[in-house]
């Protein structure tokens, strides 16, 4: 298993280099940290040259790239060019707590949530419950985040406080606290969390519920469910011990892999809910054109998101016996 | 062929079905599996259910242990008499003690048939857990001694396997354990051991002979191998398109057959024992279950049928003088003179 | 989104350093209310120690870092939520951003008092005489070794932003800790920008390099305000105790500026009263979006934004002359535009009628511009007279070459009200035969690369600063035009070469006596509407959004150049 | 029907139809080699019928593949007409194909779904003879497989298993082949309708002078069918032989536990036949025993078994026995 | 056929025991068939689809959806860009159903027309994926080995990346029109369905149709365009008739980054919604004209991919 973790690494570092540097590339080709100096008028050409000297930002590219990989790959995550060389590891570190305490509460709420509809759905197939849970799940994939977000923030914020008389609003609608809470409050923290959570959740909930749906109407329908029914062992225990228990198998794999897709969502979510995490934080280094945090934030993703196939394929293999790794797992369950 | 009188349709029997009638939805209409089965499984003895594929054995099957598909299937006719209750009528929870216990089953694919993340002495042990109040541990004791019964070798590692891990012939073992773990009244096995090689099909014959000899009970076996009826069962039932059209001892069966179906596919297996020549045949194809023809469901192959066949569902009638041999042919004489 | 309203527009071209632009309010802001007299009401029981309570604000970009000397400090956000509060100034700007001495100064240094100078040789001299109270919030008095440390330091740091005018400097005479003689080699007409902000010397030095200090801190403070913590996700301000002009003792016991870098999540926060205050960018529909307890005021802010014609456009089909660039200025109505940019949140919405000065600062900018109304006539008999002919009376000019009359247009992408208003020019000039070819980019693309390069437009759309002093040589400098010769390092981005033009602009900046210097540029006003290198439209506002339910005295400083929240000191939390 | 014998491209028609000799096939999975099929040799006369039996995973079909050049063979020799397959270049491929055809086991993933059975049956008309008259080709050749010709608009999934193995029967027949290899197609078939594929094989084989390999692993079909039968064991042919030879007198032990393992369809024999009992497993192909593949269930394996492989040696004229003791055992003759 | 007379079972009637009747076969066995004419898999799978009610009732809303973009210019009281300035921002009534936008545009006309963008981006990106999809899919799992090595490893590596991240920067790396965005979205689209189809292929391709077209010599092209392809027609269908509602909403949260197609001269669902979404208490008609069309018709378009799952492909139970 650890060889086969190392030889997927193997593969997967060149990939990561190649990566680093597209982003590298495009990073200067999109906006550089001197932009906003252009037009100001009261900032002569030469300033703007000697700044462009400081930074480096006038040597060849593959010597800029060459220079922050080396940086890089030594655990120096560099000082940031557009903040005034500070230095980047704390921002970053900052933002991807940030953001995997969102992502963790999400997918939490989601499976909890998404799961139960999902069998719910498969072993009710065809009823009302089921079709309004169909409904709602595609509903869930058809609302662009960003509106959602809004819905959520005017709700909570705005209607509900005035529909229930004036009052402080029912839940904050951005930042991650209040307002001059000095040091660490738990349920501020988690009052914070509710909303970009609900409006990165609805659509999780969705996928995964039809995910799980899928996954236990195949089960369900397997042999090996009838044997359990002839052997006289209660539904409830055919349904969670025998049907939930393989259906979760490809579910559990393929909620892993889809965190690639998650991170979309959430610079969504984190940009309406001014969330200070890793998706806020690349939009703003994308806009300040500081590759030195551009790259980290997209390294991180990138990163996480091979970690999570990874995880994945080891994780088939140790939920179902059969799958013997090296197959390809994905093939296996297209099958 | 020892108790004559109990082969006597309508004397008590361990499981009797009487005019059973199964329905299931399909995609294109609604499919009678089993249209009007009756037959009698009586204590100590072996029955086999012979028809080709689709003719609606496994869905009988299934109907007595009230396992139909959740929302497809139904039983919408007739009933299935366990010691005189009737099943269909059964409370759920009733059901659940009687699968298992009293009626057990086995499938006929025992890959996809066992949990393939289970394993295998675990399956065993929910099944005895199931319905006794046993400790763990006891259990699992019970459950390498019942592979040890069936021929597992190396009972306890073999235990702690999963069902990918072994053979064909043995996960059918394991099923077989499985299924006479508490020593249940019926068993039915549905085709045991097609998916296996000959040779591996005799030796899982073989042991589930043993244990029916050990274990006391009746056994209703589905197949659609004449040879292993012929090898294994007392009586057999052929079915034919969901209704049983010849019923009755091997032997009356085997060696007069009085349903042209019977004949022809008696006469159309090329045999091992046999001289090679041309091989009779039945033409055409069986019919769909779900609008089956009018009348005689084997009347359009048939080389008897007339006219009545088409129009008259012949009735199922005891063959008169022979022990117990029940036909449902308009044309019986004629054939069964041939 | 939203947002970008505020964000591309700040991030292009930000705020200038200290000296920061200027604007007066009067004109566009709804009458102000009276500043806040804190005697003078019923939550001000206690005096200028004020009424206690938090203010919460919401900060629409949120500072990437706080050195005031290095690139943070070019960000406006910096300036307005930090530096402005927390760190003194030798000359300020008033609310309606005219100059006049900040309380660190017992005066502005004018010939009369003696504190400006120009000798026969053309050196120059200004002696600052700093206020005896002006101290630290260490308690240390401020001396002329901060000013001297604040020069060195403006040259000395690396990364240094701004270094205009401390160049000319040649020594901070300190012999008199209290008075600051500053000696330049040749007269310096913008000085009042300078020393903005005053650095302690005690504190940061003796190194005069400060790029690595007060990146995410500024633990000291001269100004109203001292910082008590400052991080990603909040910045909290406490009245500095020791700060000496009793007029701008703050009244609450705290201020916490919270970042809401998305227009919607602001007004929705200030909707729900999450945030007490903001002071946005304008954003399209904001007079709707504002109602109920929401109050705002509008003011001029510090850039003005217009149609750059880039004469060296490569996608040029044709020369773009004079007579084109006026003929296209003869064919907008610039009312309108204006009134469609900013209606929603100025009433009257006003053209900007000078090509570089912002109307509402001192008496630069003229009404040059003004003959530039929708004209048929002007426009055909400009094209005629260049070989254009409309064939098709409803179609477009067309030129000898059979070339159609073809604009490429360029801004940035995603801004809504850009986009309106190319939208809105599109069906204007049809009349008029002027066909476009929208192309927009986004702002690192159109600004770093495209911008510099002169590779744009030939018309761009865009706002550019200004700075309360009419201070324009870099746009119209001839040498400045970028090319092969200056590396492409100038900022004439319309290409525009007028000797005449690039003289007067230059000179400008040199003639410190301020009729002279009127003159000059009143000339040069002249000159640009004459020349049309770009079309003025309009000065964008700034709003000073707060809760009336939970705010009071605010609204008071929507043009300061400082920021809206400028005049915090004399706000107060209700309730 | 007769064959276009110009066409011919294969060799001169002296010695056997088709020659297979020390054909191996090995399949390396990251683990083990699996070897499929190791070392087999046979040769089958024109018009002759050779069946090739043995249980599943033996090696049966890849040794029909390989045949085909539908695997590459990793070593051995197969001769078509004398000529040589194994080597032939990938172009001439498809020319040998033309002159083969093969039936497989399952009529339901032989056809593809999408196609119309005119389409079907006509493709290989259409690739060799594209300008033909196809559509009466194809109606002849339903016809000959006993279809009724307007059937040749319909899709598979319209017919019967049995018709459709007659569509695959007229599929293989199209490009007029001299040899047809049959993959099992009756074992998936019912019982009545096989007799009728097999009956129209032996018509097929009477009318056209058809040379068949038929592999089975029902000895009572082979037995039917076939003069000449080879059983397989684990890659290796173990016995082959006229009809007679092996049903009545196997030499080898395999040979007899198979024969005497199937099931007659015969009250009377129940008492009657007496059974070799095999114990024990089947051996995994990953994993075969040394020596003698069959030796770990062998009623008369000897220490000599386990350490050497036996030849199959010719015994007789006629009737190879791979087997150390074939001439010594007394295997009783079945049944 | 030289032989005439009952086919070759013929020939058999005196051994019969039971008197089977010398049926020729053929005529026997078409009585067996259901239909007297032959139904097509695809008749199948659209009677398959019929009946199902939320695929159908969205199929015909979304049809009026369509109808009403492609006939836009016809349909619309007004055009997309023409504006009133005497009706800035007013709400719904007699001249303006759907009220106006900053502009004075109608902006139900701007709905229609804007529904022509939204859907051909959605409609030419599901398009441009599934074909470069299926290509790969169909040549990595037909030929295996290192073309298959080398295009999955591609597939997955772009699979893998942080999806949003890179349509962000590759959108501001491009320019702001609506083939941009059709390029930039269509490029990170096409993997999952590359994904899908392979392994589709790799099963597909063991089955013996394949190896008997093969057997029979049938070329490889020919093989995958007559044998693989109209049998991955189900998932092909299904995913790209899911990418159209993702791309739709894609587009739309382009927009609301301000990476979209320019608002300038083109009016899509995306940047109506994307760009006037703070509108949504003080203009509520900007809003939810837009955001209901793209709430609407991606919902269609996923139930619509439900029942083109269930129907074209009876046996893939995945989503
Ligand atoms: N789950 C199901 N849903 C719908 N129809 C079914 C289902 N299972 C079986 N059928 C149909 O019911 C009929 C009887 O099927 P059944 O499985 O009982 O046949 P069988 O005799 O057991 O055949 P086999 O020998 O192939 O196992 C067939 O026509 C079949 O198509
Ligand atoms: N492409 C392949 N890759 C790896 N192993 C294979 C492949 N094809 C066949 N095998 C293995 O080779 C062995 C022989 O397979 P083959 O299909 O030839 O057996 P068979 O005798 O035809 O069996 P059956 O009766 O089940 O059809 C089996 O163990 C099988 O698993
Ligand atoms: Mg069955
Ligand atoms: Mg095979």
């Amino acid at each position: 298993m650890i060889g086969y973790a190392l030889r997927r690494l193997a593969v997967t570092l060149p990939v990561l280099v190649v990566i680093s540097f597209g982003t590298f590339w495009a990073a200067g080709e999109i906006s550089s940290p001197t932009a906003q100096l252009t037009l100001n008028p009261r900032i002569s050409p030469e300033a703007k040259q000697d700044y462009v000297e400081l930074l480096g930002l006038d040597r060849p590219l593959h010597v800029q790239y060459g220079k922050w990989l080396g940086n890089f790959v030594t655990g120096d995550f560099g000082t940031s060019l557009v903040r005034n060389g500070q230095d980047v590891w704390p921002f970053v570190e900052r933002a991807l707590a940030n953001t995997l305490l969102l992502v963790a509460a999400a997918v939490s709420l989601s499976l909890l949530i998404g799961l139960a509809v999902g069998v719910v759905s498969a072993i009710r197939r065809g009823s009302l419950w089921d079709y309004g849970s169909v409904t709602v799940s595609f509903l869930g994939v058809s609302i662009p985040v960003f509106w959602l977000g809004l819905m959520l923030q005017l709700f909570f914020g705005l209607y509900l406080a005035n529909w229930l008389g004036v009052g402080p609003p029912l839940l904050p609608t951005a930042g991650i606290y209040s307002p001059g809470q000095q040091g660490f409050d738990l349920l501020d923290r988690v009052r914070h969390l509710v909303l970009p959570t609900l409006a990165l959740s609805l659509q999780l909930v969705a996928v995964y519920s039809r995910y799980m749906r899928a996954s236990m109407l195949e089960v369900m329908s397997a042999d090996y469910i009838r044997t359990a029914r002839s052997k006289g062992l209660r539904e409830s225990r055919v349904v969670v011990r025998h049907g939930m228990r393989s259906a979760l198998v490809p579910v559990t794999t393929q909620v892993a892999i889809d965190i690639g897709q998650l991170v979309g969502g959430l610079i969504v979510t984190e940009r309406v809910f001014q969330y200070p995490g890793m998706g806020l934080l690349f939009l703003d280094a994308l806009e300040g054109g500081d590759y030195t945090i551009l790259l980290p934030t997209v390294m991180i993703a990138a990163v996480v998101v091979f970690a999570l196939n990874l995880v994945a394929d080891l994780l088939y293999g140790v939920l179902d016996p059969r799958v013997r790794l090296g197959r390809d797992r994905r093939v296996a369950r297209n099958v | 062929m020892n108790v004559p009188d109990r082969r006597i349709p309508g004397a008590a029997a361990l499981l009797s079905v009487r005019g059973l009638r199964t329905e299931i939805d399909t995609e294109n209409g609604t499919v009678t599996a089993a249209d009007g089965v009756s037959l009698d499984l009586h204590g100590d003895e072996v029955l086999a259910v012979v028809g080709e594929s689709g003719c609606g054995k496994t869905m009988l099957a299934l109907s007595i242990l009230g396992l139909l598909p959740r929302r497809t299937g139904r039983i919408t006719g007739g009933q299935v008499l366990f010691r005189g209750e009737d099943l269909t009528q059964a409370t759920p929870a009733r059901l659940r003690e009687i699968r298992g216990a009293d009626i057990a089953m086995i499938f006929q694919d025992a890959l996809t048939g066992l949990h393939p993340l289970q394993r295998v002495g675990d399956q065993i042990v929910e099944m005895i857990r199931a319905h006794e109040p046993v400790r763990r541990d006891a259990a699992r004791r019970r459950a390498v001694d019942l592979l040890d019964l069936v021929g597992i070798p190396d009972p306890d590692r073999r235990a702690a396997s999963f069902p990918h891990e072994l053979s064909g012939g043995m996960r059918q073992r394991v099923m077989i354990a499985m299924a006479v773990a508490l020593d249940p009244a019926v068993l039915i096995a549905d085709e045991p051991t097609t998916a296996l090689d000959v040779t591996v099909q005799a030796q899982v014959l073989e042991t589930l002979a043993r244990i029916s000899g050990d274990l006391n009970g009746s056994i209703l076996l589905i197949t659609h191998d004449f040879g292993v009826v012929a090898g294994f069962a007392d009586r057999v039932a052929v079915m034919y398109a969901g209704r049983l059209v010849e019923q009755g001892p091997v032997a009356e069966v085997y060696g007069r057959p009085r349903h042209p179906y019977t004949a022809g596919l008696l006469a159309s297996m090329p045999r091992i024992d046999d001289i090679p020549g041309r091989l009779e045949r039945i033409a055409g194809t069986p019919p769909s279950l779900i609008s089956p023809p009018p009348g005689c469901r084997f009347a359009p192959r048939c080389g008897f049928a007339t006219d009545l066949c088409g129009e008259l569902t012949p009735q199922t009638r005891l063959w008169p003088a022979d022990g117990g041999v029940t036909v449902a042919c308009h044309h019986a004489e004629r054939v069964g003179a041939g | 989104g939203g947002s970008d309203d505020g964000g591309s527009g700040a991030r292009e071209a930000s705020g200038t350093i200290p000296p920061a632009p200027q604007v007066t309010g009067s004109e566009t802001a709804p009458t102000p209310a009276p500043p806040a007299d804190p005697q003078s009401d019923t939550g001000g029981a206690e005096g200028a120690e004020g009424a206690g309570g938090e203010l919460i604000l919401a900060v629409e970009q949120w500072p990437e870092c706080l050195n005031p000397v290095t690139s943070c400090a070019n960000a406006s956000w910096t300036l307005w939520s930090v530096t402005a509060h927390v760190l003194p100034r030798l000359m300020e700007l008033d609310l309606q951003n005219n100059y006049r001495a900040s309380p660190t100064l017992l005066e502005e240094p004018t010939t009369a008092n003696g504190g400006l100078r120009v000798a026969g040789d053309g050196a120059f001299t200004l002696t600052y005489r700093l206020s005896p109270d002006a101290v630290w919030s260490d308690g240390t008095p401020m001396t002329s070794n901060d000013v001297q440390f604040t020069w060195r330091a403006r040259l000395d740091t690396d990364g240094t932003l701004n270094t205009t005018g401390y160049e000319l400097i040649t020594g901070v005479d300190t012999a008199d800790p209290k008075a600051a003689i500053v000696t330049f080699s040749e007269p310096y007409a913008p000085w009042r920008d300078l020393f903005d902000p005053l650095l302690p010397a005690h504190h940061l030095g003796p190194d005069t390099n400060i790029a690595d200090r007060w990146n995410d801190a500024i633990p000291i403070s001269g100004g109203p305000w001292l910082q008590q913590s400052w991080s990603q996700e909040q910045h909290v301000l406490v009245p500095n105790e020791l700060y000496w002009d009793a007029e701008r003792r703050p009244l609450v016991d705290r201020v916490v500026m919270v970042p809401r870098e998305d227009t919607d999540s602001e007004v929705v926060a200030l909707q729900t009263g999450e945030v007490m205050a903001a002071s946005p960018q304008p954003f399209p529909g904001a007079a709707e979006r504002l109602g109920g307890d929401l109050s705002f005021v509008s003011g001029s802010g510090t850039f003005i934004e217009g149609l750059w014609i880039n004469q060296l456009a490569p996608d040029r089909r044709f020369e773009i002359t004079r007579n084109v660039r006026r003929a296209l200025a003869y064919s907008l109505d610039r009312e309108l535009i204006a009134e469609v940019a900013l209606g929603s949140v100025i009433d009257d919405p006003q053209v900007l009628q000078c090509a570089g000065w912002n109307p509402s600062v001192g008496d630069w900018c003229a009404d040059d511009f003004a003959r530039y109304v929708q004209d048929m006539d002007k426009v055909t008999e400009l094209l005629a007279a260049e070989g254009w002919t409309r064939p098709d009376p409803d179609g477009l000019w067309v030129n000898a070459d059979g070339e159609q009359l073809v604009l490429q247009w360029n801004t940035v992408a995603g801004n809504k009200r850009r986009e309106d208003v190319q939208a809105l020019v599109v069906e204007m000039t049809a009349p008029f035969g002027i066909g476009w070819e929208i192309i927009n980019y986004d702002p690192g693309e159109l600004f770093q690369n495209r911008l510099p390069a002169l590779n744009f437009g030939p018309v761009a759309l865009f706002a550019n600063s200004t700075s309360p002093d009419p201070t324009v040589f870099r746009l119209y400098d001839i040498d400045g035009i970028p090319g092969e010769a200056n590396g492409f390092g100038g900022q004439n981005f319309t290409a525009y070469a007028s000797p005449e033009a690039s003289d007067l602009a230059a000179a400008i900046d040199r003639e410190v006596d301020a009729a002279a210097r009127l003159a000059l540029v009143r000339r040069l006003g002249e000159i640009l509407a004459d020349d049309v290198p770009w079309i003025p439209l309009y000065v964008l506002p700034k709003l000073v959004v707060w809760n009336s339910t939970l705010v009071a005295g605010a609204g008071n400083a929507p043009s300061s150049a400082y920021g809206g929240f400028a005049d915090m000191y004399d706000w107060r939390v209700i309730g | 029907m007769a064959h276009s014998e110009a066409s011919r491209p294969f060799g001169p028609e002296t010695g056997p139809l088709l020659a297979v000799d020390g054909l191996v096939k090995h399949f390396s999975t990251r683990r083990a080699t699996l070897k499929a099929v190791d070392g087999v040799s046979f040769t089958l006369e024109e018009g002759g019928t050779l069946g090739l039996v043995g249980e599943s995973g033996c090696g049966k079909s890849t040794t029909a593949r390989l045949i085909l050049r539908l695997l590459e063979p990793t070593a051995g020799s197969v001769r078509f007409r004398g000529r040589e397959l194994t080597t032939l270049p990938a172009a001439e491929v498809r020319l040998l194909r033309r002159r083969l055809g093969i039936v497989f086991q399952d009529p339901y993933a032989s056809l593809n779904p999408r196609m119309t059975l005119r389409n079907i049956v006509g493709e290989g008309l259409a690739v060799w003879e594209p300008r033909s008259d196809i559509d009466g080709r194809v109606a002849g050749l339903l016809e000959r497989v006993g279809l009724d010709p307007a059937f040749a608009g319909r899709y598979p999934h319209e017919l019967s298993g049995g018709q459709r193995q007659r569509v695959a029967i007229a599929r293989a027949l199209a490009p007029e082949p001299s040899l047809l290899i049959c993959d099992e197609p009756v074992s998936a078939l019912d019982v009545s309708v096989q007799a009728q594929i097999l009956n129209l094989l032996a018509d097929l084989r009477r009318d056209l002078g058809l040379t068949i390999l038929f592999i089975s692993h029902d000895l009572a079909v082979v037995r039917h069918v076939c003069e000449r039968v080879a059983v397989m064991h684990l890659g290796r042919i173990v016995e082959i032989g006229a009809r007679a030879q092996v049903y009545d007198n196997p030499r080898h032990p395999y040979t007899a536990a198979l024969l005497s393992a199937v099931p007659v369809p015969d009250p009377a024999h129940r008492h009657r036949r007496s059974r070799v009992q095999l114990a024990g497993e089947v051996p995994s192909p990953l994993d075969p025993p040394s020596g003698c593949t069959f030796r770990t269930r062998c009623p008369h394996a000897a220490e000599r078994c386990a350490t050497e492989a036996p030849e199959l040696a010719r015994r007789g004229a006629d009737h190879p026995v791979a087997c150390h003791f074939a001439a010594d055992l007394p295997l009783a003759a079945q049944p | 056929m030289s032989e005439q007379g009952p086919g070759p079972g013929g020939g058999m009637g005196g051994e019969a025991p039971v008197g089977v009747p010398d049926v020729p076969m053929g005529g026997g066995e078409t009585e067996s068939l259901a239909t007297a004419t032959p139904i097509s898999p695809w008749r199948l799978a659209l009677r398959r689809f019929l009946r199902r009610k939320p695929a159908v009732i969205s199929v015909a809303i979304l049809g009026v959806i369509v109808v009403g973009a492609t006939f836009a210019d016809q349909i619309a009281p007004f055009g997309a860009l023409e504006q009133d300035l005497d009706a800035i921002l007013h709400g719904p009534d007699g001249t303006h159903l759907l009220g106006t936008d900053t502009l004075g545009r109608d902006n139900l006309s701007r709905i229609l027309h804007g529904g022509r963008v939204s859907l051909l981006v959605g409609i030419t990106v599901a398009l441009i994926a599934g074909g470069v999809g299926t290509l790969i899919g169909i040549l990595a799992g037909y030929y295996g080995g290192l073309i298959d090595a080398t295009l999955m490893r591609l597939t997955d590596t772009l699979l893998a990346l942080p999806g949003l991240m890179v349509v962000i920067i590759a959108a501001r790396l491009l320019g702001d029109g609506t083939w941009d965005v059709v390029l930039v979205l269509s490029g990170i689209a096409w993997m999952t369905l590359a994904r899908i189809v392979r392994g589709k292929v790799l099963t597909l391709k063991e089955r013996e149709f394949v190896e008997a077209a093969r057997a029979l010599g049938v070329p490889a092209r020919q093989i995958m365009r007559r044998h693989l392809l109209p049998n991955l027609v189900g998932e092909i269908t299904v995913t790209v008739s899911l990418t159209v509602a993702a791309a739709i909403l894609a587009e739309s949260t382009l927009s609301f980054l301000g990476l979209g197609v320019s608002a300038t001269h083109t009016a899509t669902w995306g940047n109506m919604l994307g760009g006037n979404e703070g509108f949504v208490t003080t203009a509520p008609w900007l809003v939810w004209g837009p955001g209901l069309a793209i709430v609407i018709t991606a919902l269609c378009v996923n139930f619509i991919g439900d029942g083109l799952r269930d129907s074209l492909d009876p046996t893939q139970g995945k989503l």
